[in-house]
């Protein structure tokens, strides 16, 4: 059973005056993996950005979407001051708190065992990049939008994450993301160019 | 995907997020003790400046309590999302799947605790150094009490609204102290009435409408203003 | 007119020099916020009529 | 599921209309305004108490009046913007701003002048200009942090929002500071209180009063006209309009 999890027609995206994006149109189903690609400055952060719901004054158009996404940004969201485990535990976008087992069971998966109760800021920027990613290996939303999530990844977390990309589309989730390399996730993989869409 | 659990309520999430954000000030408790050591050296400037006579700095004593409390509450909205903005836990905040008003209380609520809420207590110490008989003490820390909480809501407009902008805290300062001037008054005055012996009874009151007033209204406005702030 | 000289009317019993400096500052005001928007019209309306006769002397340069 | 509207309003059609209004609303306004003066200045009658200096209320009273009630314009085309989404709302936000502004400093200034005289001090801390010098920091708060932000789309939305909170707060803050006025000065000196005042004095400050008002419509037209040549500097229709 394949559900709507975004539909977008029209969109026109603004950067103050100028206008980066016009006229797209996406309709995102379940099990669906979408790369946003272009060039620098085309528009890929302020779309996902639009889709997540963070941009809405300079986006015109329509646009609708499920209610369970889950975002990650540039940014990592996490606290220098405290734990993996604290943080995953009370992550502000996070309704229910995962619990100690599948908390466990994701950082494991990152092969992040040992650090659960370490200090994230004694963390190095890779082990901070895979706690912060650690999110899409707890049971978590259906929508993904997940900004540059091959970032600062080595070769063998890059593999980790394309498994449970294929794995979270399998379970009827979808998953859209922005990167600037190819990501190897076979024919299933959908790469929308913004190129085709850039404003006058 | 996600199993429906017990705790995935909103009162969980909201008890779950105080105690974050209660953690984080104590983890770094320069975010706590600053207002309060501003408040005490600001204290002890007016004595010096304006000599140390009983009679005159108990009749200025209401007054200058609240000027201080007041400033010191400026000085905590401009760090209040500072961090969150930076780091972007205020973006995954605005991500969680409930209003964003309802979202951002347990974070004002754990910043007046480690504030408002401290300096009321501390405040009847301050308030001897000024002269103000310990009698008046627990009006003093009613009206501060509420008087901080309404500061905050009102600040936290603010601050939501300038944390995008770099050096943002002047603006700050000039877009909430407008703000204050009616928690000024009407906390001084309860100060004032309880020090003359007259009823202080309305001004508290009348704070009490303010905490109200500002727990259903200012919410909404941060919340206003933190998605204006996120679209940078 | 209820002062019988101009003199008189200047003088406001002592107090002209304070009404006239009001009426003063404020009619200076107003004129400045009446003034700046029209200057500023008018020199974006004649930057705007230059490019677009330099627009349509270009288009007929070249077809 | 939630979903973003169209966004809507037709810059062409606003400035066609200020184009067809400012035409003969200024000349007439400058009028009314000079007529109005001269009828406070020079025809009206001398208040037996204060002597000549009461002049002034034919400029400070419609100023504080429209100043207070320009904060409510700017406001209610901030809600339009926040909640319609509608680009020229903002504009009109923008072009409200710095008029209320200068309203307000005329009537503390009239205000400050008026006080010497009469109570011989420039700054009394009197309810009505207390209460002015708080509108003053509201209007600069607004303006400045329009400058604050380099986006200026972004910009017009968190103003909409503050002059929303501003307008929730103004009638508290004129309350408590009347309040405090009542506690800490006899209610002697009523600066601008509704004594009854003679007609031959009240036509000439109720013309003056729609006169401030209409001036302050003609403002707003006029920057609204402003920013739209600037806004749209590129766009079809204005070369269109410009070169017929």
């Amino acid at each position: 059973m394949t559900a709507t999890l975004l539909e977008v027609r029209d969109l026109d995206v603004y950067k103050g005056p100028r206008q980066l994006l016009t006229g797209l149109n996406l309709t995102v189903t379940t099990g669906s993996l979408l790369q946003l690609a272009g060039g620098n400055g085309v528009g890929k952060t302020s779309l996902l950005r639009a889709f997540a719901g963070l941009a809405r004054i300079e986006v015109f158009g329509h646009l609708s979407r499920c209610d369970d996404v889950l975002y990650s940004g540039h940014a990592p969201a996490l606290k220098g001051t405290m734990s993996p485990r604290q943080n995953l535990r009370t992550h502000p976008a996070g309704l229910c708190s995962p619990s100690d087992s599948e908390l466990d069971k994701a950082l494991a998966a990152l092969n992040m065992t040992g650090y659960e109760d370490a200090l994230t800021a004694r963390l190095s920027a890779g082990q901070q990049r895979r706690v912060a990613l650690a999110r899409l290996f707890l049971p978590s939303a259906r929508l993904w939008l997940l900004d540059e999530p091959f970032t600062a990844l080595d070769v063998a977390g890059v593999r980790v994450l394309e498994n449970r990309f294929r794995e979270h589309a399998d379970d009827g989730g979808a998953v859209i993301f922005t990167s600037h390399q190819k990501a190897d996730l076979g024919e299933r993989l959908e790469v929308l160019d913004l190129e085709s869409y850039r404003g006058p | 995907m996600a199993p429906e659990r017990a705790d995935a309520s909103l009162a969980h999430y909201c008890i779950r997020q105080t105690g974050r954000h209660l953690l984080l000030l104590v983890r770094s408790p320069g975010e706590i003790v600053n207002p309060l050591l501003f408040f005490l050296l600001v204290i002890i400037l007016f004595p010096l400046g304006l000599g140390p006579d009983p009679e005159m700095l108990s009749a200025l004593a209401p007054g200058i309590v609240w000027v201080v409390a007041l400033l010191a509450n400026v000085m905590l909205c401009m760090r209040l999302f500072a961090d969150d903005f930076a780091d972007g836990s205020l973006e995954q905040l605005a991500m969680a799947n409930i209003p964003l008003a309802v979202a951002v209380l347990p974070q004002l609520l754990a910043s007046w605790l480690a504030s408002g809420f401290l300096l009321s207590l501390v405040s009847p110490l301050f308030g001897l150094m000024l002269g103000l008989p310990l009698s008046v003490a627990p009006i003093l820390m009613a009206s501060l009490l509420m008087g901080t909480l309404i500061m905050l809501l009102l600040g936290a407009v603010g601050a939501a609204l300038t944390v995008g902008i770099q050096r943002g805290g002047m603006l700050l300062s000039l877009l909430i102290l407008p703000l204050y001037v009616p928690v000024l008054i009407v906390g001084t005055r309860s100060l004032t009435e309880a020090v003359g012996g007259g009823d202080p009874a309305v001004a508290l009151a009348l704070l009490g409408a303010g905490v109200t007033g500002g727990l259903v209204l200012s919410p909404v406005a941060i919340a206003a203003g933190l998605r204006v702030s996120l679209e940078l | 007119m209820y002062f019988e000289s101009i003199g008189e009317a200047l003088l406001m019993g002592g107090h002209g020099g304070f009404v006239w400096s009001a009426y003063g500052i404020t009619f200076a005001v107003l004129t400045i916020a009446l003034i700046r928007p029209l200057v500023s019209t008018r020199s974006l309306n004649a930057t705007i009529r230059l490019r677009s006769a330099r627009q349509s002397n270009l288009s007929e340069g070249d077809s | 599921m939630w979903r973003i509207v169209h966004q809507f309003g037709s810059p062409p059609w606003v400035y066609r209309f200020c184009d067809r209004v400012i035409p003969w609303l200024l000349p007439l306004t400058v009028v009314a305004l000079l007529v109005g003066s001269a009828w406070g200045l020079l025809f009206a009658p001398t208040d037996y108490k204060q002597g000549d200096s009461y002049r002034i209320i034919y400029i400070h009273v419609p100023a504080s009046v429209v100043a207070l009630a320009g904060y409510y314009v700017m406001a209610s085309a901030g809600l339009v913007s926040l909640v319609w989404r509608v680009k020229l709302a903002d504009t009109a936000m923008r072009a409200a701003a710095p008029i209320g502004a200068a309203y307000t400093a005329i009537a503390l200034v009239t205000g400050a002048i008026w006080g010497k005289p009469t109570w011989g001090a420039w700054w009394v801390w009197d309810a009505r200009i207390t209460s002015m010098l708080i509108l003053f920091f509201l209007y600069v708060g607004v303006m400045a942090l329009f400058e604050a932000y380099e986006n200026k789309t972004i910009a017009a939305r968190a103003c909409a929002i503050l002059s929303l909170v501003g307008t929730v707060n103004i009638p508290i803050i004129y309350k408590s500071v009347d309040w405090w006025y009542s506690l800490h000065q006899p209610a002697s000196i009523k600066f601008t209180g509704s004594s009854a005042i003679d007609t031959s004095m009240l036509y000439p400050l109720l013309g003056m009063i729609v006169t401030f008002y209409v001036l302050f419509a003609l403002l707003m037209m006029l920057n609204i006209k402003q920013s739209l040549t600037q806004e749209y500097a590129h766009s079809a229709w204005l070369h269109k309009r410009l070169n017929d």
